[in-house]
């Protein structure tokens, strides 16, 4: 039978090895991955890049996995945040590599990579300094740029209904980055708040299919980084498992 | 082109030598045509929603995801799930939809988003964008989704203050800071002006009453067209 | 008020010029506006490229369309069926031209034109004579080929569920390239089983959003193909306003 | 490599010495692990899914947007919306889940397909398939999926007869055909053997009891390798 479900945070990131590149799902407090990140501190895998479109808010998830020292590189479209003290200072202090990307950019990167593709032209960052040194082409009198695919060893994604094949629903706006990096990574895990019995999720609504799901752990609760961030978390290491 | 202009303007009719933000939000927003699919920028550009002209149906969408965002939600309905590219809680009209990051940005690059509106450091008179980074040596580089708005919404209106609050003009022959897009910008809707770009440069469509067009070229840093024809630009007062 | 809704299907497809390049969702026999293909036989542009999986079948829809003199070239993966007479007939008698695409190569140039891409690296068609005359790229030692979008005026696509901003549903499986589809073309029109409500279809339901539709008629009972094909239907002018 | 092999070689134990067709879908099913996810080209290769051993659990794709399909419907179930890229009426398992083409084709052409089942016109030993078109001047050309499985499964197994109906060798030392893909073949199944495709070219893994290796060398139009090592293929009588 295949089953999908892992009893544990613990579990679901052990397979995370040092200098692995990760995405992270989420948009600002929507959609994050929080008590994965948190287990990822304990599991203590170093050296890590991570993918998210920001860079972490108040000292909760992501935030406080730069904290921990685990983080060599963050790739972002937008790491500064009224709460993203965290990466500004250890940016600030040459502490951290930044690779800026744009958001569209950013995201159909980590498409193509899910998807196969070897590389794409795009118009975004034509006539920027971010197109620097990269391949051009015209196309009906306009200029693109060739981008590569963002190929990525785990994905850390939170979604709101799973079941043990991996099937994923999300919830509201939390769906953002989700079903894209599901997709791109050779590991996936996922945390949902509930898991279902196969079969519960009608094949129409379904919006990622288990093929692209390793493991998924039910977090019922999970922290909201508003409230988090308002008492001023901070995690200890330990406390996730 | 001096700070004096921006610092001292504000005279015996406040209400017509400069605009509030939100009442340039306000004037932009008649400009929005029904049925267009808009995304507001974060920050000034999201007053806009608020001036929409009755009866006229307009789709917001935000680059997280969301078509058919509604108005802020009351204290009790927000839900930090439901946010928009500005990390503000919102609701959703019916008829809104939600959607991943690639298929938000497939609908933006793709030209299918009507226009959208955003804020500025500077703009040249070729319709150069700079709105990202100062490129200061501290800045934190973040571009989020304006690169890709930028290019790929059908227009691009931006919405800024005339002059920095140093009292340098924004409106440039040429862009000083890091581009975000060249040549994309179609007008700007400022606190004392409405100006298109052209293939002429800019050309003023409307200005402040307050203001004489020399006085609103003094606080440009280009040449500005549309002496013999620009309109005045009046707003009502808007809450 | 946002209207997308037309009231007849001779009002849909009135916008089509001649030499109109139309994509027409389906495969096989799920999917296809078949009632959509026939008002736009009434209609009678000519000159046109159509791009669908196959190639129609028997004398119903696409097929009909075929048959009716207007089209001058198709493009699509998979010409050949059980039920694929009149196509054959066409281009062994070399009254059409024909654009072979493989399957995830088509649905992939499709979805790059929605999504404003100027072009893909894809290994499909490497070292086959598809590949011929297109340009390479090595990735990590594995050869790719430069594909172009595939940029149409139309789309011709059958939903199931639509609202007047143009939201859709999609029924099983007939969902297959009617979602891309309605990416790709200047105009969109969608035959819809049922109209409903503004709201009716939950936001995380929507399966293609109305800001890539621009019209949609309601066609409650569609014929069914296979039951058509068996009867021998013939389409006549006229039948289908 | 001679027609007589073929067209003469149902002998006095049919059960031995040529498999049915049933039967090369049934060895081919055991080797298809639990979990995988699984597309069955058009045709022979659909066979595959009725015999995939009990408490297996194998998720089956379709290129035409589908994961999950279950068995064949009853007349009563039947639904033209709900069919497989065959065209054929399906059924759909509960965690099924339906999806547009594109991202259909991002699971073949991402590498999540850990397997597919292709027919075959010829095989060559460096695993080149041609499967797609004879190039006879009078075929219509059409390539489907064939291509994008191909290069984008993990595994490719070709199930095919050994030789043609004419008796011409399917495996050999280069494709005379168009090629569907340049090697990707992995295993062959037909009705007289298991061929594995190696960096020596072609091994046979197992072969009917009822031929000598020396007869199934015969069939083949290029060397095969295994003759000290290969197993009997033994399948049992599949209704």
């Amino acid at each position: 039978m295949i089953n999908k479900i892992v009893e544990t945070l613990h579990d679901a990131v052990s397979v995370i090895e040092d200098g692995a590149v990760i995405l992270i799902s989420g948009f600002g407090e929507s959609g994050n991955p929080t008590e994965l990140a948190h287990a990822l501190i304990d599991h203590g895998a170093r050296d890590l890049t991570l993918v998210n479109n920001n860079a972490g808010n108040g000292h909760v998830g992501l935030a406080a996995l730069l904290e921990s020292g685990q983080v060599r590189k963050m790739i972002c479209s937008f790491p500064r945040s009224s709460h993203s003290e965290v990466f500004d200072t250890m940016y600030r202090e040459r502490r951290i590599e930044l690779e800026v990307v744009p958001q569209g950019t950013l995201a159909e990167r980590i498409r193509a990579a899910g998807a196969g593709i070897g590389g794409f032209f795009t118009r975004t960052t034509i006539g920027t300094p971010l197109a620097e040194g990269k391949e051009r082409r015209e196309y009906n009198g306009q200029e693109y740029v060739l981008e590569d695919p963002l190929h990525a060893d785990i994905a850390l994604v939170k979604a709101d209904l799973a079941d043990r094949w991996g099937n994923l629903t999300f919830r509201l706006a939390a769906r953002n980055f989700g079903p894209i990096m599901c997709t791109a990574a050779k590991i996936t895990i996922v945390q949902a708040r509930s898991i279902v019995p196969l079969g519960d999720i009608p094949p129409e609504q379904v919006v990622t299919p288990g093929i692209f799901v390793d493991r998924v752990v039910e977090v019922p609760n999970p922290g909201s980084e508003r409230e988090m961030i308002e008492r001023d978390f901070r995690y200890t290491v330990g406390d996730g498992v | 082109m001096t700070a004096a202009g921006a610092t001292t303007g504000v005279g015996a009719t406040p209400q017509t030598d400069k605009l509030s933000r939100r009442q340039v939000a306000w004037r932009l927003a008649q400009d929005i045509a029904e049925g267009n699919y808009v995304n507001l920028g974060i920050g000034m550009p999201e007053l806009v929603a608020n001036f929409i002209p009755d009866g006229r149906e307009i789709i917001f969408h935000s680059e997280n995801g969301i078509l058919g965002m509604g108005p802020e939600p009351s204290a009790y309905e927000v839900d930090y799930d439901l946010i928009n590219a500005g990390k503000k809680p919102i609701t959703m009209l019916p008829g809104g939809a939600f959607f991943h990051h690639a298929d938000s940005f497939a609908m933006i690059r793709g030209g299918h988003i009507d226009l959208c509106v955003l804020g500025a450091f500077q703009i040249s008179s070729k319709g150069d964008l700079s709105n990202w980074s100062t490129g200061g040596p501290d800045s934190v580089p973040a571009v989020g989704g304006a690169m890709d708005l930028a290019v790929g919404a059908r227009k691009v209106f931006v919405m800024t203050d005339h002059s920095t609050t140093k009292g340098d003009a924004k409106l440039v022959d040429e862009c000083a800071f890091l581009l975000t897009g060249p040549g994309v910008v179609d007008t700007i809707y400022t606190d004392i002006a409405v100006v298109d770009v052209t293939e002429n440069g800019f050309v003023v469509r409307e200005k402040v009453p307050g203001l004489s067009f020399g006085e609103v070229q003094e606080r440009t840093g280009a040449a500005l067209g549309g002496a013999d024809t620009c309109g005045d630009l009046v707003v009502p007062e808007v809450g």
